[in-house]
């Protein structure tokens, strides 16, 4: 009886979601973002930058609530700054920060949502119920928001963004200040959502960890500008020739046979990370391991972490 | 029968376009408001708001519905008085306002403090949505202490007196109330939701805007104090004394006309009568008299106090509407 | 990236002892009194107590009625009390909600140096608006202060001794009570005011009565106490005097003794 | 080796409730100096503990004493010790060396060595010198949190509290703190530091206390821990050129309990003796000259004894 929704129009698999041309904002002084060209593919990507390089400007721009001082935007087709409640209806946006409405209960502040969205009460009311099981609130969702712990607003947020159904995702510091577990959930939701329901996301998070196992592509910003792009393999690329190396007692010892091996050795928290001259592969780790008895764990290659490319592009971005 | 799966569904339903959004919102900040002192409030406002007229009206004509047939001519005059609804409603607005203070002031301070706003920014909303829908809610609360007793009132009167030429006669009644009421619900919003809105807890912008109209009230109420209210009480005991003395009909309804007349809460009859401007309540109050079609004499060549009543909350709805923008940029 | 240098070492045997009650609670007090001149609250505060002296500019009345309202009937019953409970009743409470309690309690000052030092703080502000109100209130009055005779003194005198009584009381509530601002509140336009109703010496459970007490004998016109609020005969100056003290000080002491018991929390705070 | 050292933190039989909730269940605990790590689930008494500990709260029963003294009502052990809260306040109104010299004169110190010692600390903790005219008030999340960490050390203290103290900074901040926190450790402090980040604890520290439903569940460094679950199989992968080859020598070994070919050169060795399991890995392929390009266990990192202990 009701008409069948207006079907978005279909994004095919390679068009960008989210595309920038020259994309500038200024609050007074302040050049919060200095000429932004972007395009941001399907799938996940992690948005990072250190505080202030102007993730949240460049947020609001998208969603409409900021209009940028110069250059274009288009999030999915849409220009948020002629229709912002166009965008805003086919994205959907974790804050970071609490954003509940007090005297509602869980469930109430996602149908809430979903109503506002523009989803008639009763759909919103049974997606709400389905969100929030599929986020992982149970039973609490019939309690008040203001006495969930900080876990479980984080996943109402979630179903908040999620209720009207929404293609692209903005999750903004989604698993900031949740425990390991409540983290790996949050993470594998969102993993599930990029990979197997086709929803775009954007993830910003200071945790690059979970950026690493979350995102296939990376964007990062500093100092409102693009510093690094590209799909997580070819951001952090890997140092040939060093290995990360782990075992358990006194590994002066081994150490020293190393480096009559030929062999760098640097310390990197418990671990060794280990140059070896060309070629040579593990086999002088394995040997010095065996010569002076030290209890060898672990042998891998030196992966360069998010963590290393996001400080080298930022400390470069600086001096330049 | 395939195995339904435990996770994510897309929705293929209708969705609208979000015009009703203003509503929503109303609805969720009335529902947010359903505690207990909010309850008490109302029911206390409605006591002091209208208690006094509804006494006299029921003093009027109960005894007429038990068959005593000789009227009391005091409380005939007093339920017929031109000004039985005007000072109800006069009385009631300062309830209203405090009902309005309780109910709406940490409104938007609750909304800045709980990241509400965000949420409703990330949204397919307009400000004019959220600011509509506030201002609703707390109209709402206003409705519920003016025109709901007083139009409940109007229907007991017009069923005792049962006769088609009263009801005609005082038609204009309902629909004063109503401009009244309307009147006082934009005031109401635009002083709490606007004075409120500086805050950025619920506590303290309940307190900033009841030290703010408490404040008003209290400088009208020392420089100009309505006849017969805190004064001395000497008009109220000389009106009596001619009440006692009047022998004809003439006098005592003079003295009666004095009596209701002193305990007009504008003030009009007290000596500097201009400061009584200052209290919201009394201004508002003047405008019903306006509508009601018994207007206060005034000193001034223009209507200063329709001005003030619909100068003020508008200016002060300019201020939430800024206040509303900032939290878009400041992150 | 730079590489950190660490803060300083301190050479052994160099720690500082720790702050005596005194000097901790001095501290205290001057840091608490220059938030509070620069913060929002206080502003508030002083817009309201300002009351008083605007509308004797704006009036302007000769007639000593109008001055003696204004003290009577706005700035001992109504503002003095905003001003004590705005300043008093949030002492540790304001301070535990939002979270910086625990800086204060995570140095070798003691919690009773920590009450102490911010009372004075609030005695010390609250003093100086109540006063300079008053002052201002006089300033501004057409009305020759020799008409008002021996009532002027009495003002002073009862904001000086009413403050701290009000304060004190305020402080206690403040100390017992998460929602102690609430408490203040009730207890200022709520109980004080009801005890008015109550005949005989019910109303001397009001500190209102003692400051009126301490007025009405002076007072050039006796209209504002008729009615509602009427007296009974008044109490003498010197009982007055030492009830509010009394309250005062006790008030305080109370609150002193009771803050190393108790736990500073704040809400919602578990795990 | 360090010499056993008096324990400078010391739970005995501790409890603590909330009501009818309760956040720490009969815990004993002697620490030593060091830098040690806190982590646990939401909810686990994380940051009850760190309140017991710093006096914020008293126990509900038993008895905690920090460097052999209560600290529940005993301002003076603050002299000594160092606490950084967890909720993000600050005096908004004041600038940070303002406020930092403040805490510092609440400890005791005269005007100019507050004055000297703040700004050492902040700019120790990174706080950027063009922001200390600047109001606290007008601060990111992240330069708060180096206001609130160098008031906690600026006082050089013997033992130091830090409740999350990486929330809201940004990886390089991250980075700085730890190397911070690693040196203060180094230098003498004893630190004791919650955290939910797991991969960031194992970069700072290896040694962790975890709480699991208001219980310690377990004390000491990953590789102890992880050594004293032998009732789980210790699974290592080896990548290398011969991978059915190594597999067929290591099955030789008695430590082996059962080796799999994953395929693409991997093979996943399991075992219960993982003390002896890993030197017969070495011995087969320095003797055996298998060309291995990576040897690891998924079971060796924080995460993966978070897992088994928390997820039972």
């Amino acid at each position: 009886m009701d008409a069948p929704a207006p079907s978005p129009p279909p994004t095919d698999g390679s068009a960008p979601v989210v595309s920038l041309r020259g994309i500038g904002r200024d609050f007074g002084r302040v050049r919060a973002l200095d000429g932004v060209t972007l395009d941001l593919p399907p799938g996940s990507v992690g948005l990072l930058g250190p505080n202030g390089a102007g993730k949240s400007t460049m947020l609001k721009i998208l969603l409409g609530l900021l209009p940028p001082s110069r250059g274009e935007a288009s999030v999915l087709g849409v220009d948020p700054v002629r229709d912002p409640r166009g965008v805003r209806r086919r994205v959907g946006y974790m804050p970071e920060v609490d954003a509940y409405i007090t005297g509602l209960t869980g469930v109430e502040s996602v149908s809430y949502a979903g109503v506002l969205s523009g989803l008639p009460r009763s759909a919103a009311m049974q997606r709400a119920h389905a969100v929030l099981h599929y986020v992982g609130l149970g039973e609490i969702r019939y309690r008040k928001v203001e006495e969930f712990s900080t876990g479980m607003r984080q996943r109402v947020r979630l179903a908040q963004a999620l209720v009207h159904d929404p293609d692209l995702l903005f999750l903004d510091e989604p698993t900031n200040g949740l425990d390991p577990d409540g983290r790996e959930e949050i993470l594998e939701v969102i993993r599930d959502l990029s990979t197997r329901h086709g929803k775009r996301v954007v993830l910003c998070s200071h945790l690059l960890r979970d950026v690493e196992r979350t995102c296939d592509h990376v964007v990062l910003l500093a100092a409102g500008r693009v510093a690094r792009q590209g799909t997580m393999a070819e951001v952090r690329g890997g140092r040939k020739d060093f290995l990360r190396v782990r075992g358990r007692g006194e590994s002066a010892g081994f150490e020293a046979t190393l480096r009559a091996a030929g062999c760098s050795v640097a310390r990197a928290g418990a671990d060794l990370v280990v140059g070896v001259p060309g070629g040579a592969g593990t086999a002088p780790v394995f040997r010095a391991a065996a010569e002076s008895g030290w209890d060898l764990r672990a042998v891998a290659p030196e992966e360069v972490s998010l963590e290393d490319v996001f400080v080298e592009a930022v400390a470069s971005g600086n001096g330049a | 029968m395939p195995i339904l799966e435990q996770g994510y569904e897309p929705y293929r339903g209708p969705v609208g376009g979000g015009r009703g959004n203003f509503l929503a919102i109303a609805g969720a900040a009335l529902r947010r408001n359903r505690r207990w002192y909010a309850w008490v409030l109302l029911l206390l406002s409605l006591l002091f708001g209208s208690a006094k007229e509804y006494f006299l009206v029921l003093a009027c004509y109960v005894p007429r519905a038990l068959g005593f047939t000789d009227d009391n001519p005091f409380f005939t005059a007093f339920a017929n008085h031109p000004n039985l609804y005007p000072d109800m409603m006069a009385t009631q607005t300062f309830w209203a306002l405090v009902m309005a203070i309780t109910v709406g002031a940490g409104e938007i301070a609750e909304d800045l403090r709980t990241g509400a706003l965000v949420f409703y920014l990330g949204r397919p909303l307009t400000r004019l949505d959220y600011v509509l829908g506030k201002v609703v809610s707390v109209s709402v609360a206003v409705l519920l202490v003016t025109l709901l007793p007083t139009l409940l009132l109007f229907t007991v009167q017009a069923v005792f007196e049962g006769r088609w030429e009263w009801l005609a006669e005082h038609a204009a009644i309902p629909f004063a109330a109503l401009g009244y009421s309307l009147l006082v619900s934009l005031f109401a919003s635009g002083f709490v939701l606007g004075v409120g809105a500086v805050a950025r807890r619920r506590r303290w912008a309940t307190v900033a805007s009841a030290a703010v109209l408490l404040g008003l009230w209290f400088t009208a109420l020392v420089v100009a104090p309505p006849t017969g209210w805190t004064g001395s009480g000497m008009e109220e005991r000389r009106i009596k004394q001619a009440l006692a003395e009047a022998r004809t009909e003439e006098e005592t309804k003079a003295a009666l006309k004095r009596l209701s007349d002193s305990l007009d809460p504008i003030g009009s009859a007290s000596e500097r009568a201009e400061w009584r401007a200052l209290a919201p309540d009394s201004t508002l109050a003047a405008c019903g008299r306006d509508l009601f079609g018994t207007p206060v004499p005034s000193n001034f060549p223009w209507k200063r106090h329709w001005v003030l009543a619909l100068g003020v909350p508008l200016a002060l709805l300019g201020v939430l509407w800024r206040r509303v923008r900032a939290v878009e940029i400041v992150s | 990236m730079t590489p950190s240098p660490l803060p300083p070492p301190l050479p052994p045997g160099e720690r500082p002892e720790a702050p005596t009650v005194a000097e901790g609670a001095g501290q205290i007090l001057v840091r608490q009194l220059a938030a509070s001149l620069r913060g929002k609250r206080f502003l508030v505060t002083c817009a309201l107590a300002g009351l008083a002296p605007l509308l004797s500019l704006l009036v302007r009345d000769p007639d000593p009625v109008v001055l003696e309202r204004l003290v009577v009937l706005l700035l001992l019953p109504f503002l003095l009390p905003l001003v004590a409970v705005s300043l008093g009743s949030g002492l540790l409470y304001d301070e535990a909600e939002e979270g910086t309690l625990t800086f204060l309690f995570a140095t070798p000052v003691s919690k009773s140096a920590v009450v102490l030092g911010k009372w004075a703080a609030a005695l010390v502000s609250g003093w100086a608006v109540g006063f300079v109100s008053l002052g201002l209130t006089f300033a501004f009055s057409a009305t020759p202060l020799e008409d008002l005779g021996p009532f002027v003194r009495a003002s002073w005198l009862a904001v000086l001794l009413g403050f701290p009584a009000y304060l004190g009381v305020f402080t206690l509530l403040g100390t017992l009570f998460r929602r102690g601002f609430l408490a203040g509140l009730i207890y200022a336009y709520g109980y004080e005011l009801v005890v008015w109703v109550f005949p005989g010496s019910a109303k001397r459970l009001s500190l209102g009565y003692f400051l009126r007490s301490l007025l009405e004998p002076h007072a050039p016109d006796k209209e504002p106490f008729e009615g509602a609020f009427y007296l009974q005969p008044p109490d003498p100056e010197g009982v007055c005097i030492i009830v509010l003290l009394s309250v005062a000080l006790l008030g305080l002491a109370i609150s002193l003794a009771i803050v190393p018991r108790k736990e500073f929390r704040a809400r919602n705070v578990q795990g | 080796m360090t010499p056993p050292a008096p324990p400078l933190l010391e739970v005995r039989g501790c409890s603590r409730w909330y009501g009818p909730v309760i956040a720490l269940n009969s815990m004993n605990l002697a620490l030593g100096p060091g830098l040690t790590a806190l982590v646990g689930p939401n909810g686990a008494g994380k940051s009850t503990l760190l309140r017991l500990l710093t006096g914020e709260i008293r126990p509900s029963a038993g008895r905690v004493l920090v460097l052999g003294e209560d600290p529940w009502n005993n301002p003076g052990l603050f002299r000594r010790v160092g606490y950084c809260p967890e909720q993000d306040a600050l005096y908004e109104e004041m600038d940070a060396p303002g406020f930092v010299s403040y805490m510092m004169r609440l400890r005791g110190f005269d005007p100019a060595a507050a004055r000297t010692r703040s700004e050492a600390a902040l700019a120790a903790c990174g706080l950027p010198a063009e922001a200390w005219g600047r109001k606290v008030g007008g601060y990111s999340k992240g330069m708060r949190q180096r206001v609130r960490i160098a008031q906690a050390v600026a006082h050089d203290p013997e033992v130091l509290f830090l409740d999350e103290p990486l929330t809201g900074l940004d990886p390089v901040g991250r980075r700085e703190l730890r190397t911070l926190f690693r040196s203060l450790a180094e230098r003498g402090t004893s630190i004791l530091l919650s955290s939910h980040v797991l991969h960031e604890v194992e970069a700072t520290t290896d040694r962790i206390l975890l709480l699991h439903r208001s219980r310690l569940l377990a004390e000491g460094t990953v590789q102890e821990i992880r050594d004293l679950l032998d009732e789980h199989p210790r699974s290592v992968e080896v990548s290398c050129d011969r991978p059915r080859d190594l597999a067929r020598s290591l099955l030789a070994h008695a430590a082996v309990e059962g080796v799999r070919v994953a395929g693409d050169g991997t093979i996943v060795v399991q075992s219960r003796d993982p003390a002896a399991l890993y030197p017969a890995i070495v011995r087969t392929v320095v003797e055996e000259g298998h060309a291995v390009t990576r040897m690891e266990s998924p079971d060796d990192d924080l995460e993966a004894v978070f897992r088994y202990l928390v997820r039972g």
